[in-house]
């Protein structure tokens, strides 16, 4: 059965403007970069990312941005959502000096990974990207586990002034990087791949899911790539044959949206 | 390799593994997978005139012996969606158009537009268990069933599928007056009524909250459709509904079933499972000296 | 122990587990058994006038995911089983009697002659699937069910429960007609119609070929028309189909009904499972809060 | 699932007038007493005990008697049967000397419970009874294992001259007998429990059988004791409390027949 479980939320935490961590019981293994469905009983069910976990508890981290967001922020400690999964395939961490970029709710996806990264005692640099300060989060967190943090907003008001991944073209430039890790924006994420030519790059997507089972083909990109269950976690060098890639993605209906 | 080659009206297949409505089909690229992982013909998800977006979310859940899926025939309009299909033009394995509508005029209209944009068959949804005013309160009248497949084979020269529920009690009438109408073949069968209930909540899960039945559970459903038809009327018969080995497929071969059609089973064993079956359903014809899929297909009634 | 106690029209059910039709209950040896194993109540199997054999064997076989079976609804006959009946005069389990007819008149008579030997229900079986004449022929006829239920209606003083199908179209219209003929409960599901082919030999398995489907895999169906019923009729429902656990059972609670029945699960647990059903429910209640069942019933709509 | 299985007739050989045993492939571990359903297709299904086993082939015996049982009857090599089972609990073999006592196509059924004694190096005393001479069978099968073997007609065409039960009556009498199994008619067996007092005894029932899953409540005896999955084998102390025992069965409709 891949029926949503019920658990009650444990802690809500303010991570930043509009930006919540939730946390609640939920027992079992995750690889950094999988997701969970998110039931919300008579609200909707949404794909998040797990941006924290130990052998019984699990967290997301989520922006409010809509209906089912807004009811996720809603919660307090006691309230019940669902839960199915984890999902998806998650990152392979490989090399010693990793890269890791995170734009706006991006970073919550790549926490974990950073984290296990840090655990193998390897390098991590941490580029998060926001367009305003007050929308940053898990910067400390980061610093916590012995990473390298970078900073950009687009306003400039903190950190480096411009897209994150433009201060990711200067970090390549400078250091020796193994690979690269990034989520968050499309268009942001395809200019990262053009920068790094030849180093191994694993992007995280984001597409509309229903089933989430690798079943109802509403996730799709490419030749029948199941963000899903094939991803959301692509190699740089499947996604450079993606045409969809930075691109469009397509609405509940099936309708294309560019990005 | 036997010969797995099977024909339904004009369609002629290389193998009898077709890809179900509604899975794997939202575009073009998915429907290329499938095809490069095997399926001898591909059915597109239903579509209608206009876009829809389906129902919110849940809208899949795995049951323990199936899956239950309410998604509200979403779906970006037969003019957007008619551009998927132009994409397929080149490939060599038959297409079929699945459409859904509340009458006759419009159901004309999508079969003349699916035509057009190259589809080789249309398989008229009349039975989705979920769809309020389409499926199957088309399917279950009589009268109004047999104007819209009329009108259509007025208007159309590819054939025309009809795809019918198992949720129907007079299944053999039903299907005495598809054929009376002239279409050529029915497709058998839809999901069948379901619903689960999550205990925590005391809510439906689905939020539609019920939804269609799919899946390993409702073979020996769908089995009996088929032989009940192909007992009593004589048109072609696709059979559909839980088939995950070629075992399965087999048995709605010997039901009557000329092809079968396969969606929950990419669930269970991924899209490779038109080359796993085909596989299989050759071995099943080997081991029992069968040189083609024809000896086969009625043996439990014949 | 919460309070398991449950009611449905004038029966008084110490726990909410009945004994389904045609189930361990072809003489008073096996329904005393089925009461000592802790069943709330006992349906009798479904007696006609005459006697009758049913069908030849294979008549029940086990499928992946449920039990396939074509009695034929073998009965010794009205008279002679009303011995088995008075026979269980002494228990304080309320006995229900399941008849089958192809008229209103046949229906008066075995209905008259169950108050007789002590019945404190009649349950109306006009949903068997496999059974030519008598079943599902009546169930989906409108107006002769109308005709049957008012007629014993008039005839006798305990209750009348109707016992559906979940193998027709228009449900809620037909619980509906149920109500108003005065019926006092539905009993819903009988068994989906479903057939299994044997592949050595192309041959259907059970004798009478397509049979009725029980078991695990029917319980979503069971349940969503359980659910369909209880939010369009207001009339007390008995749910059927697929429970073998207590959370099946809170499920169909949830769902609206007000009382279960258990068939299948005595091949999946034994005749003990009127005790572990009802010992999951109490342990179920008692970590949720519950004090009794009613609190549940009809939870997931209300 | 528990659906037939489809195998073909390896042997099929005469034991005695009407009287033959059919072989076939079917895998697996019998315990002695078992039975299976046995499907002709197109005609019926019936229960046949196991008479013959290996590891890879079973074997039933059975007199001609029906429908179904001439078919069997009139099956050649590579005919094709379907078996599902083996059924039923079989017997418990306890003591130092064991009684069979077997009546008419009863001994089918004890045989494979008396070669079991034979290998555990049990002494068995094996009563074959038969209306007539050439209805006997297994006599030097039974023989051939280590069984003593007496032999009883109701004409007194060979052996003792009257019933199985009034041999075993002497038996009784003259030997020590630490337990008794029987199988056969049902007033035979009730008349051979009065005898042997409280000496172990158990007997295998016939009785009308449809699902033979314990589900369908066609086989009952007494307070519900499923023939099929309770049964075939009862113990003595069982049987007296069972008022049908001995007296009467009942055909497919339900309908009680007197013995
Ligand atoms: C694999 C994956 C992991 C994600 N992880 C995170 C995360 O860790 N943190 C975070 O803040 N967001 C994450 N998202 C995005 C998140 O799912 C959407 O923000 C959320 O669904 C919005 O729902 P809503 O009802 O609040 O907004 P709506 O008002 O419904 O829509 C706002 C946007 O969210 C998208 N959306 C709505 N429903 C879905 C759906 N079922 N599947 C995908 N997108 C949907 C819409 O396309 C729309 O663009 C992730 C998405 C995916 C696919
Ligand atoms: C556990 C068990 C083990 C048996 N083992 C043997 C055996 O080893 N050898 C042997 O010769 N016989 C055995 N029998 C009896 C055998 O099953 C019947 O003789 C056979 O079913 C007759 O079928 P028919 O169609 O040939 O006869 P019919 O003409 O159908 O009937 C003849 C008699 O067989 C009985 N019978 C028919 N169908 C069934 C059925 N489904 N279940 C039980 N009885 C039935 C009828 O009650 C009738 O009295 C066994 C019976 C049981 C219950
Ligand atoms: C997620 C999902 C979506 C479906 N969408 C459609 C659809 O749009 N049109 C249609 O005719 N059938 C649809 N179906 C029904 C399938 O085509 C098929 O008839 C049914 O699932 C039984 O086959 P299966 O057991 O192989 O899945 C859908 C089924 C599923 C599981
Ligand atoms: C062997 C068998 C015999 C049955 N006989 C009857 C019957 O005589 N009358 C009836 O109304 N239902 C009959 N049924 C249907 C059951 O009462 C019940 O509705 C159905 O099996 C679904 O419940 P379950 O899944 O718990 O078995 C029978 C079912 C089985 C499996
Ligand atoms: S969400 Fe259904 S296939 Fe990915
Ligand atoms: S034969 Fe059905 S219970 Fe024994």
């Amino acid at each position: 059965m891949n029926i949503p479980t019920i658990t009650s939320i444990v802690t809500s935490f303010n991570e930043a403007s509009d930006i919540k961590t939730i946390t609640f019981t939920y027992p079992g293994d995750v690889s950094p970069g999988q997701f969970f469905m998110v039931w919300i009983p008579g609200v909707d069910e949404i794909p998040m990312s797990v941006s924290f976990a130990t052998k019984t508890m699990k967290g997301i981290t989520f922006r409010n941005v809509g209906d089912a967001t807004l009811a996720l922020y809603q919660l307090k400690k006691g309230d019940k959502i669902g839960i199915r999964g984890p999902y998806g395939n998650g990152f392979s961490l490989k090399g010693k000096h990793l890269l890791f970029v995170g734009g706006g709710t991006g970073i919550a996806m790549l926490a974990l990974a950073i984290e296990q990264a840090r655990k193998k005692k390897l390098k991590a640099t941490v580029i998060i990207g926001a367009k305003t300060k007050n929308q940053l989060f898990f910067e400390g967190r980061m610093r916590q586990c012995g990473a390298t943090v970078l900073v950009s907003t687009d306003d400039g008001s903190t950190g480096y002034k411009g897209y994150a991944s433009e201060l990711a073209k200067h970090v390549l430039k400078e250091k020796h990087i193994d690979a690269i890790y990034t989520c968050g924006p499309e268009q942001m994420m395809k200019t990262l791949l053009l920068y790094c030519k030849t180093i191994p790059f694993q992007a995280s997507l984001e597409r509309y899911m229903k089933c989430a089972l690798g079943l109802c083909g509403q996730c799709c990109i490419g030749k029948g790539l199941r963000v899903c269950l094939d991803g959301p976690v692509f190699d740089g060098t499947v996604l450079k044959k993606i045409k969809d890639f930075g691109v469009y993605h397509r609405d509940a209906s099936g309708r294309k949206i560019l990005f | 390799m036997t010969d797995l080659a099977t024909t339904i009206s004009a369609l002629q297949l290389k193998n009898p593994t077709m890809l179900a409505s509604g899975i794997m089909d939202e575009d073009v690229g998915s429907m290329q997978r499938m095809i490069d992982c095997g399926a001898g013909a591909i059915v597109t998800k239903s579509i209608g005139l206009h876009p829809r977006e389906g129902y919110l979310n849940p809208t899949v859940i795995e049951l323990e012996y199936g899956i239950l899926n309410a998604m509200g025939l979403p779906n970006p309009g037969i003019d957007i969606y008619g551009k998927e299909i132009k994409a397929l033009e080149k490939t060599k394995i038959p297409i079929i158009g699945s459409i859904f509508a509340a009458n006759a005029k419009d159901f004309v209209t999508l079969a003349i537009k699916m035509q057009h944009f190259g589809a080789n068959a249309v398989e008229l949804n009349v039975s989705c268990p979920h769809a309020k005013h389409y499926g199957l309160e088309v399917g279950s009248d009589a009268s109004l069933l047999r104007e819209i497949i009329s009108s259509i084979k007025h208007q159309i020269h590819i054939p025309v599928f009809v795809k019918i529920s198992p949720n129907i009690m007079n299944l053999v009438e039903v299907a005495q007056n598809i054929k009376n109408a002239q279409a050529d073949a029915i497709v058998a069968i839809n999901t069948v009524k379901g619903m689960k209930i999550d205990l925590e909540t005391g809510q439906p899960i689905l939020a539609n909250k019920t939804g269609g039945y799919s899946g390993k559970a409702i073979k020996p459903i769908g089995i009996r459709c088929v032989y009940d038809i192909a007992q009593n009327v004589d048109i072609p018969i696709i059979g559909v509904g839980g088939i995950t080995t070629g075992e399965d497929a087999i048995e709605y071969f010997m039901a009557g079933a000329s092809a079968v059609q396969i969606g929950s089973a990419i669930y269970y064993r991924g899209p490779e499972v038109f080359k796993h079956i085909c596989k299989e359903i050759d071995l099943w014809l080997r081991k029992h000296n069968y040189k083609n899929l024809y000896e086969l297909i009625g043996a439990a009634y014949l």
